[in-house]
């Protein structure tokens, strides 16, 4: 086991390398840079700026610059926001992304894995269609439309909720709106999915096995059912997991969540390299970390599957 | 099963101790808010950096405002200079040499002193090459060897500034130039604690470090969050501060601010979407007034047809500007028939043209578009925004009604836009400017001058620089102004060199029964200082 | 009887790597699914080749159609190294080989109609140019094909999913015709089928066995089949032969005791008979052919095994009138 | 005839289909007998994994349903029980092990679970005890050192010793009735003489009646009592192991019979084969489904379903031939 | 040949292709027939919009901006806003309306009965005669046909978008599958790689460089979109082609390009098919996130998700801005997505309900 998290781990440098570089030459390929302003500045001035973030270099030698003090864990300089580096901003931003995307994830599991049960032990009934159905929206409404509609509705009609904000002036009031909004878009996936392979599981042989030997309909569920059915929706947990950082741009924004979501399109539009560069390596690694997290998990519960 | 029903049932129970705590919270906060008096305010955008030498928009001013004084400081109403630092100062009689007295009880948050030599050193310190300060150009204008030392052609010493004892500070100019003083008030001329940027390097502006000399502290700032500053106990006018917090929010999405003001979770609300405005605008906190900014076309005049004024005189006659104004910006804007906008009590708009529809059309066929026949194929730049889109579209169709031309709108996002139009990559383009100082000069010789760097359209004329250049050798006074306006009637009712749309009002929404000593104002600059709860 | 051999095996060996790795890949071991065979089959015969799963049986047959490139050995399809041949050599040499899959369901693309399926070989090498054939030519003789195989000519427009296993055995069979091959290797034609239809695929395979002068290696792990179907049978157990005689010899008088123990095992629809034979009962299961192996492969089964057998890999070895067995126990 | 545990009287087993009822089981009638190894035979889609399925409940419905017929299990009607009762015999006094032991067997929980989760529900046990039940099972049936082993996932196991498992988890609860569904069809020769073994052994020693579905003659000539043979969803055949092979009576069990090649009778000679291809028993019409394919057929076969003609205790045969003798 | 055929029992055996038979089984799943039928009125509405009889999208009448659905013309809604306004004026003043006001509605009313504009078409019509069924935007724009045009747009992005990365993501899996090897194993790597690039950079990125029109944005879409379909059809490809038809085919000579594009991809058709109607939607959705960032396609044209994204914040003012766009979008993706779950199952052979 360890051999294999070693070895993965080894994988992980020559990916998150390669994904450096296509980043850092991409980037710049796009026209404008960090510091154009509608007020034109001058010549002068902007040389002066770019001599101070070593923008006047040859691209390579900026580049080597760059990957230096990466591997040594300093991710630069904001362009934008200068008072501090690409470092506080992810740290500061990082958890409170993380909090709101593993609530969500977490309560579209629980709530996606029992829709997708009853779903498919009740297939075709009024049931599945009534969740499916539920499921369904959930992926037809886009969060920017669901956001401030809920936001109307608790927060200015019944007044229940906050508008905006976060933990230290609300308190988990403040996680509500954000949470429920960014829950419904994995809620719908994980609904589906776990529909599909519960159905699956349920037609299964071992099922049949199961209740060959008298088991109840609900112990053959949670026992012999629920492994096997998760599987597919365990390797949706990666790419969701990573998601939570694109995916909460729209909620961060509407609920105001200081988290890292708004960073990452809103670098791009500001061409603040080093902050577009700080969030992918950041995403990247969350997707290689998630996925590899994934794989353990998906090896603990199929024992099927071994990494020695 | 069991587990599951139970974990459903958690779930479930978790959603309304939420609601519950959300509410218990509210409760709270609003007890604890009847204290300390809380001012709660829409920002706008995140603060780039708190260090003067390092700020350029708007947001960052609003938060330099509260923690740090320059030399002098705005008046709450006029928005004049009024002693800051400087108890006192006088200007020698050829009015190039500025001296100013400071006073004595002004102090930096940690009790040390403030010094002539300190001023001497913030205003050096902007200047430096190392220090690549945005406006930089500010103090290069007026102050002189300001722009040698910046550009790196004159050591420090080239700058004529001085401190000709601990509380008397003095400056050269280049030129008379009556509207320094207003300037001073700019963050470019602010004073800074080197004894702490020395300290502390890069971090010093960073809460626990910062010491600043302003009405405010600095408390607390969570990026992206919130700025909150606090009443400073070593200010020297401390007793008229009469708020004890400000909150900075850093809002992006214009609804949620909205939102929050009608929630009442912010006191001043400075934006609101345009499907918003008519609803708002019936809110008892609309606040609205005429403001220093100009929306105007940019039009490419290194491109034909474009080069051919009566094309773009034709193009700025097809519009009606007061329609625009009351159907598609709806915001109490003015019509624009000149590029700056009236200067209360200095300087009247200059109404260049007359909008004709006909006489646009006859221009364009003189030009060799009649009927818009043959008209090359055009589109109009702007940068994302759900008001340019909208005025965008206006123009559009009133040109192909009037006009019979077709033309594309294309919008792109801020970087992109601003690449395309400082490489004249574009035909027309949406632009909006706000005079740095109250003076037509900030709006003509930045825009039009043939050599401006903001002059995008590449507007040349020999003329309109020659009178320019006849107003810049002349004292203050009206005779200037008449020079100014001269120029102003030739650059757009004659060549139309870009095509002025209207001028912005600002749009404030603050209870004013529950706040005082906030005013509307041409700058939509508000002092801290002066604001109160009743 | 040289000029009668058409397929000569030599020492045929074919390890399926296990690697690792994720972009560089390392070997880390082989199956060894088949581990040396040599055998030969003459003109118009039938070999049987007989195994229970896993024991190298069907890689065999796609080894010598070069659906695998065998690790080692030579396969001599009329005196053709198939296995270092040209391509072209190789297309050639297909011409005359061809296969009769297990599955009647797999072996047939779902997609595509009957009559397609029948004609691909021959629209194959048209398109080389290496069958001079008409189009209408061509849909001819798949009607003729499919009339000689027992299907209704009108069925050519029909998916494989409307038709019954058995029909669906002879459109594969019919495709293996289509070119006019020599050598049959037909791999469990018959496994899947139900009792009464594998007479009926069993019946059809000796028919056209006679019409047209076809060598079939006739691949199953039913004795019964392979007697009743073969003239001569190899046994073949963890990719080795362990026993290759004439189908009659075989039968009276199994040398190996692991044929002797799968013939026992083999249950008879009598009554009578099943009540008083004495079965032979393995022990164990058949070991994963990962690993190399330097005894007999059958040790750890054999029932009659003796000492040096753990330690000295048995060769086939001629006993009389063809009858190879490879077993320490005779000499 | 206190002996008889199970009488099935007259089950019909339906499925609605998008292209129509399949009768896969259309009036099927058996008894078994305490100890009995009942054989049923036939190839497949002739309904005797449905008869069985039907018998514990173990129907997917929908589509499947049971449309009629009595199944008496000591004095109760199976049918007729509640999910509840049903449950309780599943497992417990009616064992099943099925055909593929790869995928019976659950892949996800060791053996151990498995096992013990059945010996614990049904027989009461304590865990530990249940565990002790389940090794002493494993080791009845021939898995070496089983206290290791019952730790184990089933893929760690081979494919006989899977089914080895499977029967020791369907015997565990000393089950009146085991019903086998094909359990040797995907094993090996040699494997599968082992699990006859295995099931043959037991059921003498358990004294467990077995109902042993298989489509190969030589397993049920081996070690069954009486052999039913299925065509079409009905049974049409019935009788002692020794009269169905000796003295088969349908044409259609006389023409399987004779269409195996015999191991034991070696010869070249072709092999009897019955024409034509088994019927689609979707919406099957009002007929002897096997008269295209019998060499017999007469006018009448193609229009009503042929009654039974009863040879004696026991033997029954659904076939005009004989109806005709009577 | 007849598509009936007897066979040796008398029943009937339709001969019937895959296709048809999931048809068959397609057609009992009521939810996704409605959604195939809600689909084709979409198609049916988008494709012929310019003949329907709507308004332009673009033509913009600013005197009737922000009006409420209704199916009476423009003019009344006008007067009867005027006379709103100015009998609320008078309430307030605790009066009844006075001569001027009257004077002014008279006025309105003779203007609104009388005035003719020159529409972009270059008809002259009376304006106050339009009816807006759905309303009008804040540009006096008839909200019918934006959302009608804005149908053609969405749809088409999520069409074209689904059809783009289909087919790359076919023939690069497809051959990947298939070849192995290096060629495999780089593939998969570049694939890895792209994945985790966030696809909002990269189209934020390509955007900016190419410039913004409808044809970038498909190409952009299409360029970040295939990596899924790539993977999935490698994987099928991967199961398939070790099955025992495509040994066959290769056991008579068929080469690489003969398999995959005869025997592989044709088995993989249904996963593919299936996999791209559920795709659509997410390129509709996709379009309209880029929208609410302003990536979207340009003004005047308008996707559901400019709309959607424009009605949002008129939501508490000008409701049917955002309604109908959302629940017109909502309906299509609903429908999209039953009909893609119905399509899957009857294309799926594990949800046969056959023994």
């Amino acid at each position: 086991m360890s051999k294999f998290i070693i070895r993965r781990a080894l994988g992980l440098i020559p990916t998150m390398l390669i994904i450096i570089t296509v980043c850092f030459f991409l980037i710049r390929v796009a026209p404008g840079g960090p510091f154009s302003s509608e007020k034109k500045i001058p010549p002068q001035i902007m040389k002066n700026i770019e001599a101070k973030y070593h923008l006047d270099e040859p691209l390579v030698m900026q580049y080597g610059r760059y990957v230096v003090n990466v591997i040594r864990g300093d991710l630069g300089p904001s362009y934008k926001y200068k008072d501090y580096d690409v470092n506080y901003y992810i740290g500061e931003g990082l958890p409170k992304s993380l909090l709101l995307g593993t609530l969500s994830i977490l309560l579209a599991l629980i709530l996606g894995m029992a829709a997708g049960m009853f779903s498919a032990l009740r297939q075709n009934t009024w049931v599945d269609y009534t969740w499916m159905s539920f499921a369904v929206v959930g992926i037809s409404v886009p969060t920017f439309v669901l956001g401030p509609i809920l936001m109307f509705i608790f927060s200015i009609n019944l007044k229940w909720l906050p508008v905006a904000g976060w933990l230290d002036e609300y308190g988990v009031a403040a996680l509500v709106l954000p949470v429920v909004t960014l829950f419904y878009q994995y809620f719908a996936t994980i609904a589906r999915l776990s529909r599909a392979s519960f159905l699956e599981a349920i037609r299964s042989d071992y099922v049949r096995t199961a209740k060959a030997k008298g088991l109840k309909t609900s112990y053959i569920m949670m026992k012999h059912v629920l492994k096997g059915a998760s599987l597919p929706v365990v390797s949706y947990l990666g790419p969701a997991f990573s998601g939570i950082i694109t995916g909460s741009i729209v909620v961060e924004q509407i609920f105001r969540v200081p988290g890292l979501g708004r960073h990452f399109v809103q670098s791009a539009f500001n061409r603040d390299y080093t902050m577009i560069m700080g969030t992918v390596i950041v995403y990247s690694l969350i997707l290689v970390i998630m996925n590899f997290l994934v794989d353990v998990l998906y090896g603990y519960l199929d024992p099927r599957i071994s990494y020695s | 099963m069991k587990k599951l029903i139970i974990a459903a049932l958690l779930v479930m129970m978790i959603v309304p101790a939420f609601v519950f705590a959300g509410g218990q919270q509210e409760e709270s906060t609003a007890v604890a808010a009847a204290e300390p008096v809380v001012f709660k305010y829409h920002n706008g955008a995140e603060p780039e950096s708190l260090d003067p030498a390092v700020i350029e928009g708007v947001p960052e001013h609003s938060i330099y405002m509260a923690l740090f004084e320059g030399l002098v400081t705005y008046d709450p109403e006029s928005l004049d200079a009024i002693p800051g630092v400087a108890e006192s100062w006088e200007v020698s009689d050829d009015g190039l040499t500025w001296t100013f007295y400071l006073r004595n009880n002004a102090v930096w948050s940690d009790g040390s002193a403030i010094t002539a030599q300190q001023f001497v050193d913030s205003w050096l310190r902007f200047l430096a090459p190392e220090t690549a300060a945005v406006y930089a150009y500010l103090p290069g204008m007026v102050i002189k060897g300001a722009a040698e030392y910046n550009a790196g052609e004159a050591g420090p010493e080239a700058v004529a500034i001085r401190a000709l004892d601990d509380h008397t500070f003095q400056f050269d100019l280049t030129g008379p130039a009556p509207y320094v003083l207003g300037m001073l008030s700019h963050y470019a001329f602010a004073v800074v604690p080197l004894h702490t940027i020395e300290e502390f390097g890069d971090a010093w502006t960073r809460p626990g470090n910062i010491v600043s000399n302003g009405p405010f502290n600095l408390k607390s700032w969570t990026p992206q969050d919130k700025l909150i500053v606090e009443k400073s106990e070593t200010y020297w006018d401390k007793d008229a501060v009469k708020l004890d917090e400000i909150v900075f929010y850093p809002i992006d999405d214009t609804n949620t601010a909205t939102n929050m003001y009608l929630n009442g979770e912010i006191d001043l609300l400075t934006d609101t979407p345009p499907n918003q405005l008519d609803k708002m605008k019936l809110d008892d906190g609309y606040i609205t007034n005429a403001t220093f900014i100009t929306y105007y076309y940019k039009v490419n005049q290194t491109k034909a047809p474009f080069n051919d004024a009566r094309v773009r005189k034709a193009l700025g006659m097809a519009i009606d500007r007061q329609e625009l104004v009351d159907k598609v910006t709806r915001g109490g804007q003015f019509p624009a028939y000149g590029i700056t906008p009236p200067l209360p009590g200095l300087y009247p708009a200059v109404v260049a043209f007359e909008e004709d529809f006909d006489e646009a059309r006859a221009l364009l066929a003189e030009a060799g578009y009649p009927n818009g026949e043959g008209f090359p194929e055009t589109t109009i730049l702007y940068n994302t925004s759900e008001g340019h889109k909208n005025i965008a579209q206006y123009v559009q169709q009133k040109w192909a009604e009037v006009l019979n031309i077709e033309v594309q709108i294309e919008n792109q996002e801020w970087a992109t836009y601003l690449d395309n139009m400082q490489h004249q990559n574009f035909d027309i383009a949406r632009s909006g400017w706000q005079g740095d100082y109250v003076d037509p000069n900030t709006f003509l010789t930045d825009l039009l001058h043939s050599e401006s760097g903001n002059n995008d359209g590449r507007y040349a004329s020999a003329e309109f620089d020659a009178l320019l250049a006849k107003a810049a050798t002349m004292p203050g006074g009206q005779e200037r102004l008449d020079v100014l306006a001269e120029a102003e009637q030739l650059a757009i009712g004659e060549d139309m060199g870009c095509i002025p749309f209207y001028y912005y009002n600002t749009a404030n929404w603050i209870d004013l029964d529950e706040w005082g000593g906030w005013y509307p104002t041409v700058q939509d600059i508000h002092p801290w200082k002066a604001i109160y709860k009743k | 009887m040289a000029e009668k051999t058409l397929l000569q095996v030599k020492d045929l060996k074919m390890h399926f790597p296990i690697e690792e790795g994720i972009v560089i890949k390392k070997q880390v071991g082989a199956i060894r699914a088949i581990d040396g065979i040599d055998f030969q089959i003459e003109k118009g015969e039938t070999l049987g080749l007989v195994g229970e799963s896993g024991c190298g049986k069907s890689t065999t047959a796609r080894c010598i159609a070069q659906l695998h490139k065998p690790t080692g050995g030579e396969v001599l399809y009329n005196g053709v190294d198939l296995c270092n041949a040209t391509e072209n050599d190789l297309l050639q040499a297909r011409k005359g080989i061809q296969m009769v899959f297990q599955d009647p369901y797999a072996s047939l693309n779902p997609r595509m109609t009957a009559g397609n399926i029948i004609a691909e070989p021959m629209t194959i090498y048209r398109q080389r140019r290496m069958l001079n054939m008409s189009k209408k030519e061509i849909t001819e003789r798949v009607e003729d094909l499919m009339e000689k195989v027992g299907l209704n000519r009108h069925f050519k427009n029909r998916y494989p999913h409307e038709f019954s296993g058995g029909q669906r055995q002879r459109i594969g069979v019919a495709r293996a015709l289509a070119l006019n091959p020599k050598l049959i290797l037909a791999d469990e034609p018959v496994s899947a089928l139900d009792v009464s239809i594998q007479s009926q695929i069993l019946n059809l395979l000796a028919d056209l066995q006679k019409e047209f002068d076809l060598t079939f290696l006739f691949i199953a792990h039913d004795l019964a089949v392979i007697q009743h179907i073969s003239t001569r049978v190899a046994v073949m157990y963890l990719g080795k032969i362990v026993e290759i005689a004439k189908s009659e010899d075989l039968y009276k008088k199994p040398m190996h005791p692991y044929t002797e123990a799968l013939m026992s095992a083999v249950p008879i629809p009598d009554p009578d008979v099943e009540r008083n034979r004495k079965r032979i009962i393995l022990t164990g299961d058949v070991p994963s052919p990962d690993q190399e192996r330097h005894g007999c492969y059958f040790y750890d089964r054999c029932p009659k095994r003796l000492d040096m057998c753990k330690n000295s890999i048995p060769q086939l070895k001629d006993h009389g009138d063809k009858h190879q067995v490879a077993c320490h126990l005779y000499k | 005839m206190s002996d008889v545990i199970l009488r099935v009287d007259d089950l019909k087993t339906y499925f609605n289909t998008d292209d129509g009822i399949v009768k896969a089981v259309d009036g099927v009638s058996f008894e078994l007998k305490k100890g009995e190894m009942l054989g049923i035979v036939g190839e497949s889609g002739s309904g005797k994994s449905v008869t069985n399925l039907s018998l514990m409940k173990l129907i997917p419905s929908p589509p499947g349903k049971i449309m009629n017929g009595t199944a008496m299990f000591d004095g109760e009607n199976i049918f007729d029980m509640s999910d509840e009762e049903i449950r309780k015999l599943r497992g417990n006094r009616i064992g099943m092990i099925f055909q593929d032991p790869m995928t019976s067997l659950n892949p996800f929980l060791r053996i151990s679970t498995q096992m013990i989760e059945t010996i614990v529900l049904h027989q009461k046990l304590e865990k530990d005890a249940a565990r002790n039940r389940a090794v002493e099972m494993l080791e009845m049936v021939g898995i070496p050192n089983p206290e290791k082993r019952i730790n184990d996932y089933p893929h760690q196991f081979s494919g006989g010793m899977r089914q080895r498992v499977m029967i020791a988890m369907a015997l565990s609860c000393d089950p009146e009735i085991l019903i086998a569904d094909e359990p040797t069809s995907a094993l090996d020769v040699t494997i599968q003489a082992q699990i006859i073994e295995v099931i043959q052994e037991l059921s003498r020693k358990l004294n467990t009646a077995v109902i042993m579905i298989t489509h190969d003659l030589g397993v049920v000539a081996g070690i069954c009592d009486t052999v039913c043979v299925m065509y079409a969803g009905r049974i049409v055949e019935k009788g002692t192991n020794d009269e169905i092979f000796k003295d088969p009576k349908h044409p259609y069990t006389q023409g399987l019979i004779k269409s195996v090649p015999r191991l034991d009778q070696p010869s070249k000679e072709r092999l009897f084969s019955i024409d034509g291809q088994p019927p689609n028993v979707i919406d099957l019409p009002e007929c002897c489904p096997f008269h295209p394919r019998c060499d017999k057929a007469m006018a009448k076969c193609k229009n009503t379903y042929p009654p039974l003609t009863t040879f004696g205790e026991g033997r029954e045969v659904r076939c005009w031939l004989y109806e005709e003798d009577k | 040949m007849s598509t009936k055929v007897v066979n040796e029992l008398n029943q009937e055996v339709k001969g019937v292709s895959l296709w048809m038979d999931a048809w068959r089984r397609l057609r009992k799943n009521k939810m996704a027939m409605g959604g195939l039928v809600v689909m084709i009125i979409y198609a049916v509405i988008s494709l012929s919009a310019g003949l329907l009889p709507i308004y332009s999208y673009k033509q913009q009448v600013l005197e009737h901006q922000y009006l409420p659905p209704s199916t009476r013309p423009a003019g009344e809604l006008l007067i009867e806003k005027k006379v709103e306004l100015l009998s609320a004026f008078a309430a307030k003043e605790g009066r009844e309306l006075n001569a001027v006001e009257l004077e002014e509605i008279e006025e309105l009313k003779e203007r609104i009965a009388t005035e003719t504009k020159v529409l972009l078409t270059g008809e002259e019509v009376k304006v106050h005669e339009r009816v807006y069924y759905l309303g009008t935007d804040e540009l006096g724009r008839d909200l019918l046909a934006r959302i009608i045009y804005g149908g053609q747009v969405s749809i088409m992005i999520g069409l074209i978008g689904a059809l783009a990365s289909m087919i790359i993501g076919v023939v690069l899996g497809a051959l990947s599958g298939y070849i192995g090897g290096a060629f495999d194993s780089l593939l998969m790597r570049f694939v890895d790689i792209m994945y985790s690039l966030p696809y909002m950079l990269l189209v934020i990125i390509m955007m900016s460089m190419f410039g913004k029109n409808i044809m970038n944005l498909f190409f952009a879409l299409a360029i970040v979109s295939w990596l899924t379909v790539c993977r999935v059809v490698r994987g099928q490809i991967i199961s398939l082609k070790n099955a025992e038809f495509v040994e066959a085919a290769r056991a008579s000579g068929a080469g690489t390009w003969r398999i995959v594009l005869r025997h592989l991809i044709p088995n993989t058709m249904s996963v593919i098919v299936v996999y791209t109607t559920l795709r659509v939607p997410s390129f509709i959705m996709l379009e309209a996130f880029l929208s609410f960032l302003g990536l979207g396609v340009q003004a005047p044209y308008a996707s559901w998700g400019v709309l959607i994204h424009d009605g949002v914040y008129a939501m508490t003012t000008y409701p049917w801005m955002l309604w109908f766009p959302a629940i017109v979008m909502t309906l299509f993706l609903f429908s999209m997505n039953f009909f893609g779950d119905g399509l899957r199952d009857a294309l799926d052979p594990q949800s046969k309900n056959k023994l």
